[in-house]
């Protein structure tokens, strides 16, 4: 990979506990611009929260997070680590986008609504100008007819369209998808995944958690597997699919999904 | 046997009082008076309205009293033989020289009444009664529409402080829905009106009204909204977070317009139930619907204005439900597909 | 001087509480206007004294409490003098001199005077002062309920639950006349009672102006005639007290 | 100016009272205590103590009223004017004469208590309150406790009719719902106590209250119960049914035993509401824990008698909300991880 | 098939409307004892409406259904169909059982409760009995050792196995699935699937909706594909999957998913 440019996003020893039990294990991770890293791993391997630190939704216990170079979001405090004031995290989490599996659209807005929101209340955007953005992200998404109904009304997969345009109204720099299609009935799938290509495509830094291996395979520059809240394997796809032998846990695992 | 000796008595009585007339006795009220009421309690009450009628009207705007007892004895006596016109006869005398005796017109009004058909009776009552409720009901609306216009920021600002993370201040709240939920409304308006003048601090009753039903709504929907709030999925929260948002603009913009429509069936309840609790404010003599109409009972001894303030609550309670049906589905438009 | 008169002056009114639903004494007409004996006397003595009458209606059961604390500057509405409340107010001369009486269903024929009473239950109003009056009875009754006011007393004397209804003449008489044909007066009076006004312990100049008043009225008719408006007779009158 | 004048007057009443003594007058109560009361009038309330004091007890055993009078006019005039220790002592004066006068005792009585330290006064109230309070309460827990077995029972029956497909059933009960819900409670205890009786059915008062709270928190849990059931999700009345059971089965095994544990707060919180209610059946004449207070309120004048009683109602609340989250918990313990 | 024995269930002519619209527009089918069919088909096309009448849970608008051989379930009335007495209805649910997509078992009783249930409840059996049968039955889906925990603490996976323990607890003669694998993790589909797969080697008569494709390749006698409330096709698994020519609509369907 790029290792001469600054990565964009830089773990590193990365820890999370919850009561007796660690997700993250001291995790080392850099993505760099332009990057495509695709997480995979068994349940309660920890990817979700790894994901989550990266976003600061998540309060880490110990360890480094880099954006741009810089440390970001959290301040030391008798001895331990402690997430910094709003004005700091709040700042930072508008520049990455992030996506659930559960999309967590608002519901009592409209899909325009959903998508302006952002740009509006936190980037105090003139509601021009909001509605600008949003236009072109629900066209991006392929979603301009369904404007002005509410979430309700939508199948799961346009709310993950839906949920993907709000995010990217932001202008974010990095895209976070923890399972996007998971929730989504077998036949939706395919819409979810060409829009993510389509923004992939785009050279959008994404880092994709999922148990669709289509999204390894067809989209990421690089694929970690996770489990027991550290990283297993790294490498490129055709490393972690084709060379299964490298490993038994990746391989039972693999074999158990497809 | 018994009425045998009535009998006697009767006769032995008559004879005693010709006898008295004949002698040129003066006709002392009083005794008179009490010889009518051994015959009324031998169960003769022909011969005590005979003896009674004897009492003379006062001679040149003396004294009367006599004159009245005898006379609404004897419109009494007559009601409960049945004979309604010799009754009102009897009333009419004292009417006649005393015109504003309560006594004599109130018995001459219920024994108009007694003629009448019953839904004559309820009718005219109602007219009579509508005023005073009319002006009671008024003030019970208003009651109501202040608390309902204050309880709900203050139960919204009670909610957000149990829901901080700062202790002394989720504490306090904590003790404010405790003891107000705790203690009755009725106590707690007593104590506002009559017992904070001992801190100088002297309220009107409207403003003591309103201070305790709103203090008091406000942490009944304080617990509500706060249950609302944490009832909203906390992915919500997480996604609001996500776009960048302050824990202040998730709760302003994502969270808390998503309760309304969950706390309207809650909310709603309290308010019906509030009106029915605005009666208590009776307690700091304020007139609203329920004091009104037990004045009314009170002055008239006529339940009819029960059954009117129980109908006129029907009415408000239905068209507030009513009301509250419409906010809902409209706060719920969005769920609709 | 304790300066309540001239901060009565001052205002140009006085204040009266009172429990606006107590026939005859202070009540509404169906159109909602005041009436009644205190009413009528009250407007008098503000006429006299040249300041205006301010009716402050108040619930009964913490009138005292009001009084003191300075909702009003007095109580004018039928109070019976009691040493209880002689503790906590000051009283005005009796103005009336009112009792306690027995009703009685008026099929009732076990009693037919007040001695007959014997084996009985006996209600009255709550706080009112026929609750004293009633141990002046030769016999005890059974048990005593207080009613939250004589009206529902006496629908209970009708149901039977009870069997005497202790209560003031002048309210007793006014409250049987409207239900004609269900009740009837036990004759005799269980005791006396008079009425006076009464005002805050500190306010002895302002109860002085009133009482001054009162006493006039007294000599010079007044009360009589109001007296006999309401009552037909004069209960004013102290000689008779 | 007037206070000029008043001086005048006081000077002038002097040199009369003087002239009254020198030329021998009798020292005539009646005279001196209309002097006093004029005196007063004027606001010269040490120039009244001084006219008051000239009163002198009677001779010899005779009517010791206008004695008695006076001196307790110079008391309450001393402790207007701040003199306590002279106020005692003209109250005591009365005492020594008559010892059983209760307007003396209670004077002296509430003066002495002035002087104490306020916990101590408040303790004392609380012993002399405690008897009284304690049995309103027993009443008020057997009240509460009544309504708390029939009105679930009462609720499930409503809400099971409510739900019905059967329409004379649901409509009639929504009717129970909406009539019992939409007027107070007041005025229906009034009607089952006051109104029956003319009907031919007379209930003695804790029938009629038991009835009264009965059918009236009956009414709010069917409606509580009811969205209690619609809340459980429709997949269990499914899995149910495909397993063969019939409604009845399926209600009574499924569906009614996983709304305990989300009925407990709701259900909870009208109990604790119901605990305050019961404070209206003093209506029907009963005694429970706040017409116990208002008695002892209106009988001494002493607000304590009503701080005790909102502590009784916080003790309650407190102790049932405690249990009922412990229900809670335990009607939910199948839901823990 | 085995035309020459009577079917277990025969549906004929099943229509089921809702409002405006035909979910079931007149399917024929007949299953023979023994019998594993498979149907698939897009979202919306009336799979499930179509499984849950074969049980009574929906009341259709015309047809007739007909379970070994007798019409069940159904009166005529006003010249319309009406779902017959519970008395009649019941006992018929309690010979066929249905597996859900979202288990739908009863939170507030044991494992062993919910098995248990059926026979205890429906059947009347005795305590020990139930017990006895439960045990049994907990045993073929393995999970013997989950027998007094209460199903909030259990995994996916390890719910729908004790849902289709409930299920057979009745000893059914026909078990409904409807999409049993769909609210799955990927990783938990194989334990249910293993489940099914046992029970369809003891010969169990079944019908199976589902998404995922491993059902009907491995499993099925007889694939159906359905789609607008009809039968577009239907055959072995060979002839639906290895034969995609035959129709189009089939053929974009199975691309989407696989
Ligand atoms: N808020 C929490 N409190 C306690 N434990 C938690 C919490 N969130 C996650 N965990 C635990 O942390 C571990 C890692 O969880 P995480 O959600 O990151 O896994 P995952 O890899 O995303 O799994 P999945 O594929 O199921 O989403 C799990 O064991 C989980 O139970
Ligand atoms: N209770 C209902 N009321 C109205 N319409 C319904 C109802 N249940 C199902 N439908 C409609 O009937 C049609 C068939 O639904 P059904 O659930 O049988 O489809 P399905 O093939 O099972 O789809 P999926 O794969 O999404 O489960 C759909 O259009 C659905 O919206
Ligand atoms: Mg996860
Ligand atoms: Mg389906």
């Amino acid at each position: 990979m790029n290792t001469d440019r600054q990565p964009l996003i830089q773990l590193e020893g990365i820890i999370k506990r919850y009561k007796n039990l660690t997700a993250v294990n001291g995790v080392n991770l850099a993505v760099y611009p332009g990057e495509k890293l695709v997480i995979i791993g068994p349940s309660g391997s920890g990817k979700s929260t790894l994901l989550r630190s990266m976003n600061f939704l998540e309060e880490i216990d110990a360890g480094v997070i880099r954006f741009e170079g810089r440390e970001a979001g959290y301040v030391h405090r008798h001895g331990r680590l402690h997430l910094d004031r709003q004005q700091v995290v709040c700042p930072l989490r508008a520049e990455i986008g992030m996506v659930f599996q559960h999309f967590h659209l608002f519901p009592h807005m409209t899909v325009l609504g959903n998508v302006m929101e952002g740009p509006l209340t936190v980037q105090k955007k003139p509601v021009p100008e909001a509605r600008a953005i949003a236009y072109d992200m629900l066209a991006k998404v392929g979603l301009s007819d369904k404007r002005d109904v509410f979430p309700a009304t939508l199948s799961g997969g346009q709310k993950q369209r839906v949920a993907i345009a709000r995010a990217l109204a932001m202008r974010p720099k990095l895209m976070l998808f923890d399972e996007p299609t998971s929730a989504l009935d077998p036949e939706l799938v395919g819409e979810v995944f060409d829009t993510i290509h389509a923004l992939a495509d785009e050279g959008m830094t994404m880092i994709i958690v999922t148990h669709h291996m289509g999204f390894a395979r067809e989209l990421a520059d690089r694929v970690i597997f996770m489990d027991g809240g550290v990283f297993v394997a790294e490498g490129t796809p055709q490393e972690i699919f084709d060379e299964r032998m490298q490993n038994e846990r990746i391989r039972t695992f693999l074999s158990r999904i497809i | 046997m018994q009425k045998t000796f009535s009998r006697v008595a009767t006769a032995l009585l008559f004879l005693w009082m010709a006898a008295a007339v004949v002698f040129g006795a003066a006709a002392d009220p009083d005794r008179l008076t009490r010889q009518a009421n051994e015959l009324m309690g031998q169960g003769d009450l022909a011969g005590a309205v005979e003896v009674l009628k004897q009492i003379p009207p006062p001679a040149g705007g003396g004294e009367g009293e006599a004159f009245v007892r005898s006379r609404l004895q004897i419109a009494r006596l007559h009601f409960s033989l049945g004979e309604m016109d010799k009754a009102l006869a009897a009333a009419r005398e004292v009417l006649a020289l005393y015109p504003d005796n309560s006594e004599a017109k109130n018995f001459v009004a219920s024994v108009e009444q007694e003629g009448q058909p019953r839904y004559v009776t309820f009718l005219k009552d109602c007219i009579r009664f509508l005023p005073a409720l009319a002006k009671g009901a008024v003030m019970t609306l208003l009651l109501v529409l202040c608390t309902i216009v204050i309880s709900p920021i203050g139960g919204l600002l009670i909610a957000l402080g149990r829901l901080s993370t700062f202790r002394p201040i989720s504490a306090a709240c904590w003790f404010v829905i405790w003891f107000f939920r705790g203690t009755p409304l009725l106590l707690q308006l007593f104590f506002i009106y009559y017992g904070l003048p001992s801190l100088g601090i002297t309220l009107s009753p409207l403003t003591a009204a309103v201070i305790g039903l709103g203090v008091n709504y406000s942490a009944y929907l304080g617990e509500i909204i706060r249950g609302g709030i944490q009832s909203i999925e906390h992915g919500q929260m997480e996604a609001a977070k996500a776009l960048g948002m302050t824990y202040g603009q998730a709760m302003r913009r994502v969270i808390i317009p998503q309760t309304y429509k969950r706390l309207m069936p809650p909310i709603g309840n309290e308010f019906i139930a509030l009106i029915k609790d605005t009666a208590l404010v009776s307690t700091i003599a304020m007139v609203e619907l329920m004091r009104a109409a037990d004045q009314l009972f009170n002055t008239y001894f006529n339940v009819t204005a029960l059954v009117l303030a129980a109908i006129v609550y029907l009415v408000f309670t239905t068209v507030f439900t009513f009301i509250f049906e419409k906010i809902e589905y409209r706060a719920g438009i969005y769920e609709h597909r | 001087a304790d300066g309540s008169w001239s901060r009565a002056k001052g205002a140009g009114k006085l204040v009266i509480g009172l429990d606006d639903s107590f026939p005859p004494m202070g009540y509404r007409d169906a159109s909602g206007k005041l009436i009644g004996f205190d009413i009528d006397a009250a407007e008098e003595v503000g006429k006299r004294l040249g300041i205006k009458i301010e009716w402050q209606p108040t619930a009964w059961d913490g009138v005292i409490h009001s009084l003191n604390a300075k909702k009003f500057d007095c109580i004018w509405n039928g109070m019976t003098i009691t040493d209880e409340r002689a503790k906590q107010v000051a009283f005005t001369k009796p103005y009336i001199m009112d009792g306690q009486i027995a009703i009685v269903n008026f099929k009732e024929k076990r009693f037919k005077g007040l001695k007959d009473l014997k084996n009985f239950k006996a209600g009255t109003q709550k706080g009112s002062s026929g609750v004293e009056a009633v141990k002046k009875l030769a016999t005890a009754p059974t048990e005593l309920k207080e009613y939250e006011d004589y009206p529902k007393a006496l629908l209970d004397l009708e149901a039977g639950r009870i069997d005497v209804v202790v209560v003031d003449n002048v309210t007793g008489r006014d409250m049987i006349a409207k239900r004609p044909g269900k009740f009837k007066i036990l004759p005799g009076m269980i005791s006396k009672e008079p009425f006076g006004v009464a005002f805050r312990k500190e306010d002895t100049e302002l109860r002085g102006k009133v009482q001054q008043t009162l006493d006039k009225m007294v000599k010079d008719g007044t009360m009589a005639k109001i007296s006999r408006k309401w009552f037909a007779e004069d209960i004013t009158n102290p000689k008779k007290f």
